[in-house]
């Protein structure tokens, strides 16, 4: 697999919420509008791509048997790190999407991409990985997001579309509606995407 | 000898089908259409027109172009959630709206589980439960009964001011600390047993004429259609809770006559509770079904947010019907006896 | 009152799987069969009232003190980790049955992000003590009960042909969405 | 590719250590830089609310710095605006626990004789589409209003604001809030 | 009139008792008679004949192997033809011994005086001995060799002997009919039943729609001391044995016990004639009622057939199979197989033919199972039809098993009552004989 | 300041530490025994959990042949799916030798397509041929035949099985199929064999698995073996792959050279190959073993 593989897998192939179905608490809290989406995206995307460098790094140093709680260590740094920045220069964001800056060191997928890609692999691979899943999970996120704040809110990244005070289907960014259309994406991906892919 | 058929028994057939059974229940609401369209007039008829035709044209769309199956659209069953759905819902609603809560109904409530038969829920109070969370403004204006004047004359005290439901009317006031004999006093005609068992209040659709719900109930129970399990317990079980909330404060709670008739309690009570599809399979696990959705029915009349709770209550019910079927067996023969 | 009023609420009103989204990875993994859903539901209370506890603990004995509230993520995480394994040691030493019926949820617990939730809401809400620990038990309490009930449709839609761009993922989903739209109507019923 | 290190006692006890301490130390040094800026990202919010319902009044002092506190009123702050000494108005952060789901946090700017001068809202949890409707040009109904001699209440309960169409409980809340600011700038006395 | 019934489950089914009217009257003897050895429950008869033999109305030609099988005798008198296998109902071949009929001759030991023999000289064991050569199964339908049911082991003790004259399935009426025109050997018969099993007691289970045979038989019955006549209502499947007892007694036979342990032992009334005439007059079973009937069958007939008859002779003797046939049941409709053609000769479970045409032949078209809960309703034995369905499905046997599939006994009421026409019972029948199976391999173990 | 870095780092510290002591402690006290030979042998395998070894998925075949390894010998366990690559893999990673199995592929034994044996009757109930196996011959009247209800269709995971409209018949597409065996234990009627792939694809076989006598079987199916032995009779003196019993001829695959002559002497057809048998010569000076013809 070259690198432009690795990179892309993500993105498409095994985008991690269509595909591989990991991370799938913050998928849908935080997906109430495309930019809440998106800034989760993207602070999962720094957390990725930093702890997979720096696990790819310290692979060999770190024995198998602390190899766990030694990842949990970095990542939980750089969540932590992720968290305080976003505290101090997008607090409006920060504040939207509250507890699950935080949580993402549990998600699945950094330690899953730590344990199954970074700890096997080099520095480039594993950083061009990270990218790959963290923007897949991003674009992944700013789609839901996207439809969710279409149909739920009538706005697309806060911009009003249907002009001020329109009537919209609110389920949609209600917790039911976050349910409904990860399922049905994810369904259309099943039908139309996975044949093709 | 070529056309011989073979088969295992039973060779003899019985005289229902899943046609005979759907469309048996449709016959049964129309002396709640009929009612609808005297008090709310020709917009009723409208509404449960549009959310019909919605309701199976989803159906059959979906079957014919994204499942390529069988069609069996016309079998009653989507007929019955756009009635039911209508039913549900004020006749003022907007006619998108009420197209899109039967689309909702029928492609997310029933159809991505594979058609009639598959779904945990009944679709139709989805339908609702989904219209009422999203467009809330308009699920909750109630307009007054126009009563169209071709029937007899009928008590010209409902041409007041506000459409509030009984329901809602009562429990707004009650939050407000107002006393019920004060409520009573200021809208005596939502208070009023014959007002309510006729229908001549303002509420959905369908729901409002606990007579002509009762009909219909009776015609199923005449056609073998359902049993008088699930409607009877589910109504005991809301004039129960209701009862003893009134008994011990009578000023602060309605008594539980009044509940029965007020709102959707007759509706849902008849006609779906006793949903086949989203029911329990057993005579036993229908009646805790039907007792504990009445008690929850009443717990969220008396307490929760909404001034009626009707649906939700039947809703959460459904979501523990397959426990119940896990669990509550019927009596086996020859299991539970011990002989020398 | 106010006990009750966080137990109706985080179990019915608030449930943390269907309207805050925490713990939905377990959620939708170990919800196929109603005896798994127990077993893992049981484990869940243990590790989250013993989680926060001990997190809360943490936080405003030491972290609090030494004004490091910033090393909160690390820390718990780090604790919880500790906490899930030492768990499994202690069970498998005192009694074998649970520890067959618990332990092989266990290392799935870890990585529960209602656990980490949870311990991180008491703070965030600045609960009392005695507060959050009926909150961590009672939300423990919602997700197993979330958990039993999906678990349950689930065995039942394990019998029925859902189509077959639906099977999986999506129909658990939108199953779990119909629940929590279902569930709205437990709204309001405490404050 | 090198050899990876063996998994015994020392090794394992001093990778982790020293990844441990090198996280610490990341940590400390990003939040001794972060935290000037979050601590400021706040007090930005707070103050642009303040700003936001003194619209219209000319101050010269620092209304945050001088901020005070009534007994009685828990978690209300109130913010004296003065010109040249002279009270010029005040704002106050106010809550209302009556909320559809929960808190409703304002921050509601008083003319020195009680009428309201604007409202902003700080911090909720309501419906979207229903509660959110009153961060809408919705809330304008209240300026010019003095709770003192005009009923802030909503129709429905006698008083003179309407009510956001399906959202009384919303509505209502922001009424309670304003009025519990106002009681509070009343007796708190005019600072 | 107190009417007893069962309590769980059951439907009613059109009765269509069409051949009710019709006397019984004796068919023709065939022209070639074709004996399947395995007429019974159990392990077939071994043939003790040869090609070219000569035998009479009554020789013995197969003899029992093993505890559960019965003896054959001829029902005609003639030379043997062969000894190959013919098609039985099914379609797949059995052994069976195919004479050529030459005249009628009987056996000399077999009494054909027409007196009624009322004393019984036997005693238990010789009664049992002799059913056992008259080759006597139960003629009700399941076939089972009559002289094991009385052969009550050691420490079970029976006080009742029921006797099943129900005929709960729709159409047949051969029982009726006997109980019509045999009511003194059915009571000499039960009678010696009773001897055999030393108990003092007989109840004979009528349901409410044959008010003459009950009127016949209660007033009959005076004369034979213990034996009672019990009106039933009329319910599917009362003539199953469990239900019989249950609706009778009040007894519940445990899941996977035998009438026995609750103390009573069920037999068909058309057996107590068998019974009479094989103890009394020393005549084995080589002959029964067959009633034919179907709504467009130009006559309804009860017939008394010589076992071996092709079925066609006695379609053709009422009037041939009309127009638009496509379906034989061989038995009734509700339990009854359907026969790949007619051509097969009547056996000693042949209770009755019936043609069915095509429209009421054909299954109506399966649909989703819309969970409405009637098959649980129905079910006599307290099981979820449409779950079992579910698990034979999807291979689920442990959960089938787990659900007590094995308890069903194919009544057919799940499937009858059925909106959806689900093949319920096809599924549950394949759990069943799986479960069974693997219970089997596991005692094995 | 300094708090604000020393604090951190003891704190860190000591939990890192008391982790790592106890994680420690753990490993020591509390260590299972898992082989991890399983995940190796596992990952080896395709994964389709088909049951076609006789073991619950394919995680319980690696368990079985590890466990097997240790006594020395995983002869006896296979993987239909993964085939001989599969286990020489397995059997590398271990250590071991694995006998080479030849490469087997189902075919079905049964000519009663539409038009040889015409259906006499309607079966009416669940479409499945455990049922109707139980319910009667079948439509066609043959005992032995295909039910033509696709039990076998059903269980096939690999898609290599689909129904013939035309025939009633089932048609398994070789290059599909991994002769996992699960039709098989399928057919009530044990019509499908498992048999050698044959050098080249070269496969003869007997359609059939009538036993009836030749006239009876006639009756109702055109393409009925019966047993008249003349295929016997032509198979090469040196192979003598073909017996006849119960009036069915069956074709030993371990003999068979493949050569096709029986398939030409059949008078019903009934036996059949995978290429076109070579046409008799009209000069029969050669010998006729000595004309392997090229495939068509």
């Amino acid at each position: 697999m070259n690198n432009l593989q690795v990179f892309t897998r993500g993105l498409v192939k095994e985008n991690p919420i269509f595909v591989l179905l990991l991370g799938m608490c913050p998928t849908l809290a935080v997906s109430s509008s495309a930019f809440n989406g998106l800034g989760m995206g993207l602070a999962a995307t720094f957390v990725l791509v930093c702890s997979n460098v720096v696990i790819a790094l310290l692979k060999n140093l770190i024995p198998d048997k602390v190899r766990i709680p030694a990842f949990i260590v970095v990542i939980a740094s750089f969540v932590t790190i992720v968290d305080l920045s976003m505290q101090a220069f997008t607090p409006a964001l920060s504040e939207s999407l509250g507890v699950f800056i935080p949580l993402i060191v549990v998600n699945c997928i950094i330690l899953a991409r730590a344990e199954a890609f970074a700890s096997k692999n080099g520095v480039l691979g594993s950083l061009l990985d990270g990218l790959g899943m963290g923007l897949g999970f991003a674009i992944a996120l700013t789609i839901l997001g996207g439809i969710r704040e279409i149909l739920g809110d009538g706005k697309f990244f806060g911009f009003p579309l249907f002009g001020e005070n329109p009537t919209t289907i609110l389920l949609f960014i209600l917790p039911p509606g976050a349910f409904i259309a990860l399922g049905l994406v994810i369904a259309f991906v099943n039908k139309f995407v996975k044949k093709t892919a | 000898m070529s056309n011989t058929i073979v088969s295992l028994s039973p060779h003899a057939k019985g005289p229902l089908s899943t046609e005979k059974v759907m469309w048996g229940v449709v016959i049964a609401l129309m002396p709640s259409f009929a009612f609808s369209a005297y008090f709310f007039g020709i917009r009723a008829i409208v509404v449960t027109l549009v959310a019909t035709i919605a309701c199976i044209l989803t159906e059959f769309l979906i079957q014919k172009y994204l499942m390529k199956t069988t069609v069996t659209a016309f079998d009653g069953s989507a007929a019955i959630t756009g009635i039911l759905l209508a039913f549900n819902v004020p006749s003022s609603i907007p006619i998108w709206q009420m197209v899109l809560g039967s689309v909702f109904a029928i492609a997310i409530g029933k159809m991505v589980f594979g058609g009639l038969g598959r779904n945990p829920f009944n679709p139709a109070l989805l339908g609702r439960a989904f219209m009422l969370a999203s467009f809330p403004v308009d699920m909750t204006t109630w307009p007054i009964p126009v009563k169209t004047q071709w029937l007899w004359e009928m008590g010209k005290t409902v041409d007041g001011t506000t459409a509030a439901t009984p329901l809602g009317f009562f429990k707004e006031g009650v939050k407000m600390n107002a006393s019920m004999g004060d409520l009573v006093a200021q809208r005596p005609e939502l208070y009023d047993y014959f007002n309510l068992f006729i229908g001549n209040v303002g509420g959905c659709i369908g729901e409002v004429s606990a007579f002509a719900i009762l009909l219909g109930g009776i015609y199923l129970l005449y056609k073998k259609i359902i049993t008088w399990h699930i409607p009877v317990f589910y109504l005991g079980g809301l004039a129960l809770i209701t009862g003893i909330f009134w008994w011990m404060e009578p000023a602060k709670y309605a008594d539980p006559l009044f509940h029965l008739f007020a709102g959707g309690a007759m509706l849902g009570a008849w006609f779906m509770a006793t949903d086949m599809v989203t029911s329990p399979m057993t005579v036993k696990g229908q009646i805790l079904f039907a007792v504990c959705g009445g008690l929850l029915c009443g717990l969220i009349r008396l307490f929760g947010a909404f001034p009626e709770g009707c649906s939700y209550s039947i809703l959460i019910m459904n979501a523990f019907v397959p426990l119940i079927d896990k669990y509550i067996k019927p009596t086996r023969f020859g299991k539970e006896v011990n002989y020398g | 009152m106010t006990y009750f009023n966080i137990i109706i609420g985080s179990i019915f009103v608030n449930n943390i799987v269907l309207a805050l989204f925490l713990g939905i990875c377990p959620f939708l993994g170990v919800s196929s069969k109603v005896s798994t859903s127990v077993g893992m539901g049981a484990a869940v209370v243990f590790v989250m009232t013993l989680a926060t506890l001990v997190t809360y603990l943490i936080q405003t004995l030491v972290l609090i003190p030494l004004s490091i509230g910033f090393m909160q993520t690390v820390v718990y995480i780090l604790v919880i980790a500790a906490l899930v394994q030492m768990v499994e040691i202690i069970l498998k030493k005192i009694s074998q049955p649970l520890y067959q019926a618990l332990g092989i949820f266990l290392p799935l617990i870890t990585t529960n992000c209602a656990v980490l939730g949870v311990a991180l809401l008491v703070i965030k809400k600045n609960m009392p003590l005695a507060d959050a620990m009926v909150y961590a038990v009672a939300n423990a309490i919602g997700f197993t009960f979330a958990l039993i009930v999906f678990a349950g449709l689930r065995e039942r839609l394990a019998l029925v042909d859902i189509p077959k761009p639906m099977r999986g993922a999506p129909i658990a989903l939108i199953t779990a969405g119909l629940l929590s739209l279902a569930f709205m109507g437990f709204a309001g019923l405490v404050k | 590719m090198a050899k990876k290190l063996e998994s015994n006692f020392v090794n394992m006890f001093v990778v982790l250590l020293v990844i441990g301490l090198v996280a610490a130390l990341a940590l400390g040094f990003t939040y001794s830089k972060t935290r000037p800026e979050i601590e400021a990202a706040a007090q930005k919010k707070q103050e642009k609310n303040i700003t936001a319902v003194l619209e219209g009044i000319t101050y010269d002092n620092k209304p945050l710095a001088e901020k005070y506190t009534v007994d009685g009123f828990d978690g209300l702050e109130l913010y004296p605006a003065r010109q040249g000494g002279e009270l010029a108005g005040v704002a106050v952060k106010t809550v209302s626990p009556s909320g559809y789901s929960g808190n409703v946090w304002l921050m509601v700017g008083f003319k020195p004789d009680g009428t309201i001068n604007r409202t902003s809202v700080v911090e909720h949890k309501e419906t979207p589409g229903l509660g959110t409707k009153m961060d809408t040009p919705w809330k304008d109904q209240y300026n010019g209003k003095n709770p003192g001699t005009n009923n802030i209440k909503v129709r429905k309960d006698g008083g003179e604001i309407d009510a956001i169409t399906a959202a009384t409980i919303s509505s209502r809340a922001f009424s309670d809030a304003v009025q519990k600011a106002y009681d509070a700038f009343k007796k708190g006395g005019e600072k | 009139m107190d009417l007893k019934t069962f309590k769980i489950g059951g439907v009613h089914p059109p009765e269509n008792k069409l051949s009710a009217g019709a006397p019984i009257e004796a068919a023709a003897l065939p022209k070639r008679a074709f004996i399947h050895l395995g007429q019974h429950l159990g392990a077939p008869a071994k043939p003790i004949v040869q090609k070219g033999d000569k035998v009479r109305v009554g020789t013995l030609i197969g003899a029992g192997e093993g505890f559960i099988s019965a003896a054959v005798h001829s029902s005609v008198s003639g030379t043997v033809f062969a000894i190959d296998a013919v098609v039985d109902a099914s379609g797949y071949k059995r052994p069976a011994v195919i004479i050529d009929v030459e005249g009628d001759e009987w056996e000399p030991t077999i009494d054909r005086s027409p007196e009624l023999k009322k004393d019984i000289s036997l005693d238990k064991k010789a009664i049992v001995d002799r059913l056992k050569e008259a080759g006597i199964v139960g003629l009700g339908g399941a076939t089972f060799p009559a002289h094991v049911k009385y052969m009550v082991p050691e420490g079970k003790k029976v006080d009742t002997l029921i006797i099943n004259a129900v005929e709960c399935e729709p159409y047949l009426t051969s029982d009726h009919r006997v109980m019509l025109e045999r009511a003194d050997e059915v009571l000499v018969g039960t009678r010696i039943l009773m001897t055999a099993l030393g108990v003092e007691r007989a109840v004979i289970g009528i349901e409410a729609n044959k008010p003459d045979a009950i009127e016949i038989l209660s007033r009959k019955a005076k004369d034979h001391p213990g034996i009672t006549v019990q009106a039933l209502k009329v319910q599917y499947p009362q003539g199953a044995e469990k239900q019989l007892i249950k609706a009778i007694l009040n007894r519940e036979v445990p899941s996977g016990k035998l009438p026995l342990d609750v103390g009573c032992v069920v037999n068909n009334v058309g057996t107590t004639v068998a019974v009479y005439e094989a103890v009394q007059k020393n005549k084995p079973l080589f002959e029964r009622i067959v009633t034919l009937t179907g709504k467009k069958l130009p006559r309804k007939a009860n017939f008394l057939v010589r076992v071996g008859t092709p079925i066609t002779q006695l379609i053709d003797a009422c009037g041939g199979a009309p127009e638009g046939t496509a379906k034989f049941i061989n038995g009734g409709p509700m339990m009854g197989k359907a026969m790949v053609n007619t051509d097969i000769p009547v056996t000693k479970g042949t209770s009755g033919v019936i043609l069915v045409d095509e429209a009421d032949a054909r299954r109506n078209a399966p649909g989703a199972c819309i969970r409405c809960a009637k098959c649980v309703a129905a079910c006599p034995m307290g099981l979820e039809p449409y779950l079992i369905e579910k698990q034979a499905e999807y291979a689920l046997w442990e959960d089938a098993e787990k659900e007590d599939a094995a308890d069903c006994m194919e009544c057919g009421c799940c499937q009858f009552t059925c909106p959806a026409a689900r093949p319920l019972l096809d599924n549950i029948r394949l759990a069943k004989t799986t479960v069974m199976r693997i219970r089997r391999e596991r005692s094995k173990k | 300041m300094s708090a604000m870095i020393l604090y951190p780092v003891i704190m860190l510290g000591a939990v890192a530490g008391i982790a790592a002591i106890l994680l420690f402690l753990t490993a020591k006290k509390f260590h299972v025994e898992e082989d991890p030979r399983i995940d190796k042998v596992a990952e080896l395998l395709p994964g389709a959990n088909c049951g076609g070894c006789g073991y619950p998925g394919c995680r319980g075949l690696a368990e079985a042949i590890v466990k097997a390894a240790d006594k020395g010998d995983i002869g006896g366990l296979s993987c239909p799916p993964g085939g001989s690559t599969a286990m020489k893999a397995i059997g590398e990673v271990l250590g071991m030798a694995v006998a080479e199995s030849e490469p087997m592929v189902a075919v079905l034994r049964c000519g009663g397509t539409h038009e040889k044996a015409p259906r006499t009757l309607k079966y009416d109930g669940a479409p499945k041929c455990v049922i109707a196996h139980t319910v009667f011959a079948g439509e066609k009247g043959c005992p032995n035949g295909c039910l033509g209800l696709g039990d076998c269709v059903t269980v096939c995971a690999f898609g290599a099985m689909y129904m013939d409209e035309k025939t009633g018949l089932p048609v398994i597409d070789p290059a599909k199929c991994v002769a996992c065996g699960a039709c098989v234990k399928a057919c009530p009627r044990k019509i499908i064999e498992m048999r050698p792939k044959g050098r080249k694809e070269r496969r003869v076989w007997v359609n059939c698995v009538n036993t009836e006598k030749g006239a009876a079987a006639m009756k109702y199916c055109k393409a009925a073996c019966i047993g008249c032995g003349k295929c016997v009779k032509e198979c090469p003196e040196k192979v003598q792959a073909i017996t006849l019993q119960n009036n069915l001829a069956y074709i030993d695959p371990k003999k068979c050279i493949a050569c096709g002559k029986c398939v030409l002497v059949c008078p019903t057809k009934a036996i059949l190959a995978t290429f076109e048998p070579p046409k008799p010569k009209p000069v029969e000076a050669k010998p006729a073993e000595a004309a392997p013809a090229t495939p068509a």
